[in-house]
């Protein structure tokens, strides 16, 4: 498979007051190939959404490169990052706020395309209804606010918007999180289907695991900025390597009264550091059963250990 | 009388004065001593630099001079014993009294006299008031100008008691200037002690000679007075102490006097009214000095060089109605330069021996108008004035109603431009205007303290007027000996400047209206002395 | 068994500027001694305005207790005085909230927030309640609870404060314990903390739960009954095996169908629920369902369905439980 | 002399070229316009604002002297306007909708509608003479600044726009605070209103009353301008005015200045208070 | 609840159409499916967020209230100046300070609010006055908006280095008093309504810039601004577009709130002598005039404050109207 994007130890610093230095995505290496669907997984703050924006261009990386179709893009650049913003798009978790509420549906879906020139006006109107029926609303839903509609609704708005400049890739950041249960199904359905039709590229961040495992084809799972755990959605449940995914994939409580009954039960204990000026070493040392000197002293770096399988933990070699 | 007077009457709570409150306004609670509303604070209480008329109100009563002014302005000797008048009137010789002290203990003396004046003359000091001496002075201007030593200045002592002063000219005013503040004696060991920067900046920094001391100064709010116990006449002070406030708002004066808090406030017009509806004991007097517009006559494309439009300006004002409607504090219409106060020749006042001389008439003032505007060949357009003015309420006031009388009586459309005291002088002296509304105060009691202001030379002479006849008439004046003669000169020339030439048109002589508790006695108030408590009787 | 809290066809409205809002139309449900009860349901389902109008926290007006009773521990609680109802909080009930991060008080030390309820209504010294701040924050397994009882709540984390909130509700011992989405914001691992936790309290204290969630792991995992909400009624209410293994109404069968499982396929085609629930401003004539429901029948849509028996101790209010339904030509939910 | 209208004060007598020369040396008035400002800056940054013209005093000394007075004032008036503010903002906040609410947020709003120097004139009339002619005592005393019944009026006059904003903003914080969870919290704990109240929601509501502390300090010291002249108060707005009236730079300067330093102090002081009432502002860093 | 049966009814409640002897007929049972249609249907008009606040300002009674108020005031400002009989500078000097309903000595019209200490009439001056203060009033507030806005919208915005130099600026400006500001200027520039307007604003629009970038902060993390980012926006584009309209109603209350500070403000430098140049009127002159006469006069002072309080009521209530419209907490 060709690879879509390319990160290459990129990293991501907030400044966030005088010496303080907060370590959002640390020297991430990954690659997303063409048409499938990579899922990011990990505790909220972990640096799943920055990873996501910075993807997308949204807030330049730190440090380290990022190439798209073979080719750098430098998104300080801003003509790089216009070329760039028609090829990827994002579709955000709440769906109440990543709607302006002063423009109507219609304008808000046009307004890619408007930025980008994107056919004559009347032709991107028609553009815009039959967007709106992609998604499952009707095109008399062009002319409200958002405020009109529930948050499923919403979603779908948000999800027209990232289409209409027909993207290739598009980073879902957590798009389930904020809705019901009910209407959760409708939106995983609706971006599976749309995949299935126009070969999209996702990356796909959640915390429910459940659902990265039934969209996602290889699976990221992050912690305090780091990722240490990547391999196919299979293999990371079938043989789950990093001590942090065990504890996150026993913590999910399984909807069905008898499994999670006889469900042993291994709580971590202790919380997450905080990302400001973190400390070397593992960032989940002081929750690691396994724990040792080396772990605090010593960064583990992501290692393939099992074919396509890549891992930080110095307990695997 | 009004319900108001009627409670605070019934209501007067114990104090000794009660009973003979005749109004029901008692005035504040404190025996033997008066609070007077001084309206401002005194910016320089040093004899030799100070210029205003609040410092000259506390500086009266705490300096003594050669002479001073009883309560009907006229000069009476304070510390000259004896004087001797030379035959050309130009050299007086005095002879002091030997009882008086300065609050540092040190007896007055010629020689504090002589300090004085040769201090006022010399650049370093930066008197304001310095040309009322070195004008006057023997070799004064030399002095001034650092070509004649200090020394050769027309001031002596003979000896510590004797003093002999000579001017340039005979002045028939000169008894006049030795009470006026300039001509006040400075203790030379404490102005140097003290140092001339500070000289005179708080009450310990100020030496002084006179009926009262300061005893308590709080800048900006109010400066207290008390008999001095030094004094070598005691007798003459009319009350143990005298607080003076200062205060700005007209209002808030109107509301301390009927609560209590104070025993004399100046009234605006409309306070006047009011006081006297609410029973008020309302006194007045005129205060010598005039408002007057003085046209800028180099404002050729206005048409203001003509003499028949300027007066057409000034005849169109009805006066008589500002004062009456407006004013209502007792200020007269003017009907001349010189205020009717000022002392002529032969004891009989300048003003009544000069006549009327200007006055409201509407028809004239239309057909010099139009009148003028044939002669410069201008149009009644062209006339866009500005009206300079003083930002005051008062000022905005006046020009507003004259600004209505152009308007109805000679059509014309005035604009009027207020502006800070200090800004109108500055566009003054920089020619930056085309009338002002401009007042003057008199520096000595003398008809030239009005006249010579508009020779072609003078500093104050804004609107550029000059008619060398005029200059002569004053030149003249200047240097007649004898009274009679010389009052017609400057009666000449006033009618000149006013009337034919209309360079200056005078609007009122200004009064001033006073509320006064029932406590208040003793108290001199007049157009030279804005308050004086030392001629009790 | 005793029985903590009863209610009866409580019925709660908002006066709102757009009109009235039908929060909670008919709900019944009693919890007994020790046991958790969760109630589930959609977001907007009236959840939470049930939860507050046992404890009378909603605001009133606008809100309205228009029908029903509550019965606390035989108490009756829709005609409790304010003054009466200051005694039963805390005391008898207590509650926490869903946002740790915004449930305290950011200006008031958590030992201060924990102490200010046990002297006012245990009436004990603030030193013994100091002592016995710090021992219920050790209970809820807070470490340095001494120095941690000084602290203010920005300086918890998340977790950390959530079970402060647990300490300050179990403060005074209340019958009932009402713990509205208490893991909702909280990460998984942490949420784990938590619902080990209070497993551990019911356990400990035989404290009755009400446990509100839109959770069904945390429901597997937690509760003994389950009421499910929907559109502002009880739809269906049994034993957690009843609601999941045998569930009445077609709402709960298509919720457990509607999400993946760790063994979902990724062929499989979830089971979505079209549509969106019902606006409560007008709430619809029949079922609140009808609208979104694969197997709306005619009657469904004109008229509410009364509650059925599905078995012992388990209801659902569905047409398709009436003794004179047809039954199933092709069986589409449970297909 | 020259006159001025009905004030017969300031003599402005155009003086002989000598004696302009002799007072601009005097003065420092000789020097290049430039070199003046370097002069005054420099001399600014030591403290010294130079010499007020007509009275020849330093402005440090005159603001020294009036500014206590102007403080006190101040102090007053603020303390008057967030005790009553605070005060009116929770109880219209409490009793959200009942008549207690309108009224004070009528009385409110009519504060922030009487511009100050109609309230102070009319304040003095009838709460000052009025008052006293009715009841022969003077309960506050019309004009001064000495005994405490003299500083009631003019603190109040000037406090009283103020409180209006202070109430406004506290009623809308407070029934901002009141709808957020913790009172939640503390209602289910079983608290009283009262307690709820007072040991729960003002400490949370005063916050962004704080923040507005600095402007707020502004409009005092500014409304000051008005009431002391009214009330004849030796303050520096007092002084101000009559700066302003006769166009003494140096002290509208050294005024400026100083209220522009005072301004940035007070704001640094709301600062601190800031950091103080909310535990989550450490004074190093901002917001967590 | 004890019924051995499965499907027992427990209560039934309700009137069933069909329900004729107990019964329920089978075609009650009719299965009709889930209905595609009413489930995406939007049950409310389609309103925009401003005609939505709109309509909840017009079923305010205390805001519609001060609308009328207002408009009234505007438009005798723009009238009543016209249709009076005298001017706002004709004066009668011998009929001074009459009370309200004074027929004049010469003409004999009736002088409705009476005549001040010139003997003009107050009712013309009064609306004449209401022309100036409002036009200041409203200009000044237009200005600052219109300044504050783009500043803060940039400062906001760009963040940053700029966003610190920028409001370095506005507070050092903010840090002095703005009437000192005013005060100053007023004295070195002639002295007029555009001189005032000016005077003003080069002040007055620091409280707005703030005001904006303390939203457009807020606003720009917010996931529709980054959404626009994203899709290639330029900041223009999402300052224009994006972050303006969504401060629109905060500015709007903040003019409403800001009329009346430039109406007191004027009436102050009236009172100081430094407002606009006699006989042209304005309320703050008025005030000020009626201020010394107001011991016997008090007619006077009344009707002007009165006008000057009812005003900045009006706003005033509307502001806080308009903000509880606008408040998207209120909202649902
Ligand atoms: N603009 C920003 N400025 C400063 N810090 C930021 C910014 N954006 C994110 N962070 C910090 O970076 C860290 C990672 O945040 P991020 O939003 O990427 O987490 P996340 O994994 O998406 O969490 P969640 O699951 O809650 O969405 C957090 O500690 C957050 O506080
Ligand atoms: N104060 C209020 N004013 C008006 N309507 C309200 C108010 N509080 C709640 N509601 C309405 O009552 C209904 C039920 O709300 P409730 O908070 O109980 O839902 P919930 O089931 O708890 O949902 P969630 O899962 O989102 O917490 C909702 O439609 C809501 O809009
Ligand atoms: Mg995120
Ligand atoms: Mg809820």
């Amino acid at each position: 498979m060709d690879k879509l994007v390319t990160l290459d130890h990129v990293s991501k610093h907030f400044h966030v007051g005088k010496g303080k230095n907060l370590v959002a995505v640390n020297d991430i290496s990954l690659d997303i190939y063409k048409g499938e669907t990579l899922g990011v997984v990990g505790e909220s703050g972990c640096g799943k959404s920055t990873l996501g924006r910075v993807v997308m261009g949204i807030y330049p990386a730190t440090s380290g490169k990022m190439l798209y179709n073979g080719k750098q893009v430098n998104l300080r650049h801003t003509k790089d990052r216009y070329v760039y913003s028609q090829k990827a798009q994002i579709i955000f978790q709440d769906p109440y706020a990543s709607l302006n509420p002063r423009m109507t549906v219609g304008s808000i879906i046009a307004e890619g395309m408007e930025i980008h020139n994107m056919y004559d006006k009347e032709k991107r109107m028609q553009r815009v209804y039959e967007l709106l029926e992609t998604v499952g609303l009707n095109r008399e839903h062009a002319n409200r606010f958002p405020h009109e509609f529930s948050g499923g609704q919403r979603q779908r708005i948000g999800i027209a918007r990232a289409l209409a400049v027909e993207p290739e890739f598009i980073v879902c950041d957590e798009p389930i999180s904020a809705l019901d249960v009910s209407i959760q199904s409708q939106i995983i359905n609706l971006l599976k289907d749309l995949q299935a039709e126009h070969g999209f590229t996702y990356m796909f961040i959640a915390h429910d695991l459940n659902i990265v495992k039934y969209i996602s084809d290889r699976i990221a799972v992050m912690y305090l900025g780091n990722l240490v755990e990547l391999a196919d959605s299979d293999e990371i449940y079938a043989h789950t390597l990093h001590p942090y995914s065990q504890a996150l994939l026993a913590s999910v409580p399984i909807p069905d009264p008898d499994k999670e009954a006889q469900k042993e039960s291994s709580v971590l204990s202790g919380d997450v550091p905080s990302p400001i000026n973190p400390k070397p070493g593992c960032p989940f040392a002081n929750r690691c059963k396994h724990a040792t000197e080396r772990c605090k002293m010593e960064s583990p770096k992501l290692q393939e250990v099992r074919p396509g399988h890549f891992v930080a933990c110095h307990l695997h070699k | 009388s009004s319900s108001g007077d009627k409670k605070a009457e019934g209501t007067s709570d114990g104090g000794a004065k009660t009973e003979t409150s005749s109004t029901g306004f008692a005035g504040t609670p404190e025996e033997d001593s008066y609070t007077i509303d001084l309206r401002a604070e005194p910016p320089e209480l040093n004899s030799m630099l100070t210029t205003d008329v609040a410092s000259g109100d506390i500086l009266r009563m705490v300096m003594s001079g050669l002479y001073k002014l009883d309560e009907n302005d006229k000069p009476v000797p304070d510390l000259a014993e004896e004087t001797t008048v030379s035959d050309d009137k130009r050299t007086y010789t005095m002879k002091l009294r030997q009882d008086a002290k300065w609050t540092n203990g040190e007896p007055v003396t010629a020689n504090d006299f002589v300090f004085a004046y040769q201090a006022v003359c010399n650049k370093e000091t930066a008197s304001s008031y310095a040309f009322i001496i070195y004008d006057n002075l023997l070799n004064g201007k030399e002095v001034y100008e650092g070509t004649k030593d200090p020394s050769e200045l027309g001031v002596k002592a003979i000896d510590d008691y004797t003093l002999e002063v000579t001017f340039v000219n005979p002045i028939p005013y000169a008894e006049h200037l030795f009470s006026f503040s300039t001509y006040y004696p400075v203790n030379q060991k404490a102005y140097e002690e003290i140092g001339a920067e500070h000289y005179g900046d708080e009450m310990d920094q100020l030496v002084t000679n006179g009926a009262y001391t300061i005893s308590e100064w709080v800048h900006n709010d109010h400066i207290t007075l008390t008999a001095n116990e030094d004094f070598y006449d005691p007798d003459r002070v009319a009350v143990k102490t005298v607080r003076y406030n200062m205060m700005n708002d007209s209002n808030a004066r109107m509301n301390a006097f009927q609560a209590g808090q104070i025993d004399c406030i100046n009234l605006t017009g409309d306070q006047t009214v009011q006081a006297e509806s609410l029973g008020i004991h309302v006194e007045n007097y005129v205060n010598n000095s005039n408002w007057y517009i003085q046209f800028n006559t180099k404002k050729t494309d206005k048409g203001l060089d003509n003499a028949n439009i300027r007066r057409a300006l000034g005849l169109a004002l009805d006066t008589q109605s500002l004062c009456d409607n407006i004013l209502k504090d007792g200020s007269v219409p003017a009907t001349g330069l010189v205020p009717t106060g000022i002392a002529g020749a032969n004891d009989v006042l300048y003003r009544e021996a000069a006549g009327d001389i200007t006055g409201y008439n509407a028809e004239e003032a239309k057909k010099a108008l139009e009148k003028g505007l044939q002669e410069t060949g201008l149009k009644a357009e062209d006339l866009k004035l500005s009206f300079l003015c003083d930002d005051t309420d008062g000022a905005q006031r006046d020009a507003q109603f004259m600004q209505e009388q152009w308007k109805s009586v000679l059509g014309l459309n005035v604009e009027i431009t207020p502006q800070p005291f200090k800004s109108r002088l500055a566009s003054m002296n920089s020619g930056d205007f085309d009338m002002v509304y401009a007042g003057w105060a008199p520096d000595y009691n003398d008809a030239m303290t009005f006249l010579d202001l508009f020779t072609t030379t003078n500093g104050n002479n804004y609107g550029k007027y000059s008619n060398t006849e005029y200059d002569k008439l004053i030149a003249d004046a200047m240097v007649e000996a004898d009274p009679a003669a010389r009052q017609d000169l400057l009666v000449k020339a006033e009618t000149l400047v006013t009337q034919t030439d209309a360079a200056v048109y005078p609007i009122y002589f200004s009064a001033v209206s006073y509320a006064v508790s029932d406590k208040v006695q003793n108290m001199t108030r007049t157009g030279f002395q804005e308050f004086d408590f030392t001629d009790a009787k | 068994m005793e029985e903590i809290l009863k209610i009866d066809n409580l019925h709660v409205s908002f006066d709102t500027y757009a009109g009235e809002v039908h929060a909670v139309r008919g709900v019944s449900l009693e919890v007994n001694k020790g046991e958790v009860l969760a109630i589930v349901g959609e977001s907007g389902c009236g959840k939470s305005v049930t939860a507050q109008t046992i404890m009378k926290l909603n605001p009133m007006p606008p809100a309205r207790i228009k029908e029903g009773s509550i019965k606390l521990c035989g108490k009756d609680i829709v005609a409790a005085s304010e003054k009466e109802m200051q005694d039963i909080r805390g005391q008898m009930v207590s509650m926490i909230f869903q946002d740790p991060m915004t449930c305290m008080n950011p200006t008031m030390r958590v030992g201060k927030q924990l102490t200010e309820t046990l002297v006012n209504k245990k009436k004990i010294s603030k030193a013994d309640a100091e002592k016995e701040a710090v021992r219920l924050l050790q209970m809820v397994q807070i470490p340095n609870a001494e120095e941690r009882a000084k602290q203010y709540p920005h300086e918890f984390s998340g977790g950390m404060r959530q079970r402060a909130m647990i300490a300050m509700a179990l403060a005074c011992n209340p019958q009932l314990l009402i713990a509205d989405e208490p893991t909702t914001a909280l990460d998984v691992t942490i949420q784990a903390q938590i619902m080990q936790l209070m497993g551990k309290i019911k356990d400990d204290t035989k404290t009755a739960i009400i446990l509100i969630t839109h959770d069904l792991g945390v429901v597997a995992n937690l509760a003994d009954h389950v009421a499910v909400m929907y559109a502002g009624k009880v739809v269906e209410k049994g034993t957690v095996r009843d609601i999941f293994y045998n569930p009445g109404h077609p709402y709960t069968k298509a919720l457990l169908k509607s999400l993946p499982t760790i063994d979902t396929k990724k062929e499989e085609q979830l089971v979505s629920i079209p549509g969106t629930p019902p606006d409560l401003y007008a709430p619809p004539q029949g079922c609140g369902f009808a609208s979104r429901c694969e197997c709306c029948m005619k009657i469904c849509r004109s008229n509410q369905p009364p509650v059925f028996q599905v078995s012992e101790g388990h209801t659902a209010s569905c047409w398709r439980l009436h003794p004179d339904f047809p039954g199933d030509k092709e069986e589409k939910v449970n297909g | 002399m020259q006159l001025l209208p009905g004030e017969p004060f300031t003599a402005g007598k155009a003086l002989p070229d000598s004696v302009m020369q002799a007072l601009e040396k005097k003065y420092g008035l000789d020097k290049p316009v430039l070199q003046q400002l370097f002069i005054y800056i420099g001399n600014a940054l030591r403290g010294d604002f130079g010499i007020s013209i007509p009275d020849g005093r330093a402005v440090t000394d005159v603001i020294a002297e009036a500014f206590p007075v102007s403080f006190s004032l101040g102090i007053r008036a603020l303390l008057f306007a967030f005790i009553m503010g605070i005060l009116l903002g929770v109880v219209a906040a409490v009793k959200r909708g009942t008549v207690w609410d309108s009224a004070a947020m009528f009385f409110a709003l009519v504060g922030v509608s009487v511009p100050s120097f109609i309230m102070g004139a009319v304040l003095q009339y009838f709460l000052g003479l009025k008052l006293y002619q009715a009841t022969g005592v003077q309960v506050f005393a019309v004009i001064g600044w000495s005994d405490f019944n003299s500083k009631i009026l003019p603190a109040f006059a000037l406090a009283f726009g103020s409180m209006a904003t202070v109430s406004r903003l506290m009623r809308t914080s407070m029934l901002d605070v009141l709808s957020q969870d913790y009172i939640k919290t503390a209602k289910a704990k079983g608290l009283s209103q009262r307690q709820i109240v007072w040991k729960h929601a003002v400490r949370n509501a005063v916050m962004p009353v704080v923040t507005v502390m600095g402007p707020l300090v502004a409009a005092v010291l500014t409304g000051a301008f008005v009431v002391e002249n009214i009330f004849s108060i030796p303050g520096l707005g007092k002084y101000f005015v009559t700066s302003v009236q006769t166009l003494n730079y140096t002290m509208i300067a050294g005024t400026t200045v100083f209220y522009g330093m005072f301004l940035i102090l007070a704001n640094l002081v709301v600062d601190l208070i800031y950091g103080f009432i909310d535990p989550r502002i450490k004074l190093t860093g901002g917001k967590e | 609840m004890r019924k051995k049966n499965n499907k027992t009814t427990v209560q039934t409640e309700q009137y069933t159409p069909y329900d004729v002897s107990g019964k329920i007929s089978s075609d009650a049972f009719e299965v009709l499916g889930a209905d595609a249609k009413s489930m995406e249907s939007l049950a409310r008009p389609s309103v925009s967020f401003m005609k939505d606040a709109w309509n909840r300002i017009r079923k305010s009674r205390v805001a519609v209230i001060c609308m009328i108020i207002l408009g009234l005031i505007i438009l005798g400002a723009i009238f009543c100046p016209m249709l009076t009989p005298f001017s706002y500078s004709e004066q009668n000097v011998a009929f001074q300070n009459k009370p309200i309903m004074s027929p004049d000595s010469v003409t004999g019209q009736m002088h409705i609010f009476g005549t001040d200490a010139l003997g003009r009439d107050v009712f013309s001056r009064v609306w004449y006055g209401a022309r100036v203060s409002l036009t200041v009033a409203i200009a000044v507030a237009l200005i600052d908006c219109l300044v504050g806005v783009i500043y803060g919208g940039i400062s906001g915005y760009f963040g940053g280095a700029v966003d610190n130099v920028m409001m370095r600026i506005v507070e050092i400006i903010s840090g002095i008093p703005y009437l000192i500001i005013v005060i100053l200027l007023m004295t070195v520039m002639e002295r007029g309504l555009g001189t005032i307007i000016v005077a003003y604003s080069l002040t007055g629009w620091t409280g707005m810039a703030r005001l904006v970038r303390g939203q457009v902060v807020g606003l720009k993390e917010q996931e529709f601004v980054i959404a626009a980012k994203s899709m290639g926006a330029s900041p223009a584009r999402i300052i224009g577009k994006h972050l303006v309209p969504n401060v629109l109603s905060v500015i709007i209350v903040n003019i409403t709130l800001d009329i009346p500070n430039v109406i007191f403000t004027e009436a102050f430098l009236s009172m100081l002598g430094l407002g606009i140049a006699p006989p042209k009127s304005s309320w703050g002159i008025m005030a000020n005039d009626a201020i010394k006469v107001f011991q016997m006069f008090p007619t006077q002072l009344v009707i002007v404050a009165l006008f000057i309080c009812v005003t900045m009521l009006s706003f005033n209530l509307l502001g806080d109207q308009l903000r509880d419209a606008f408040d998207p907490k209120l909202r649902r």
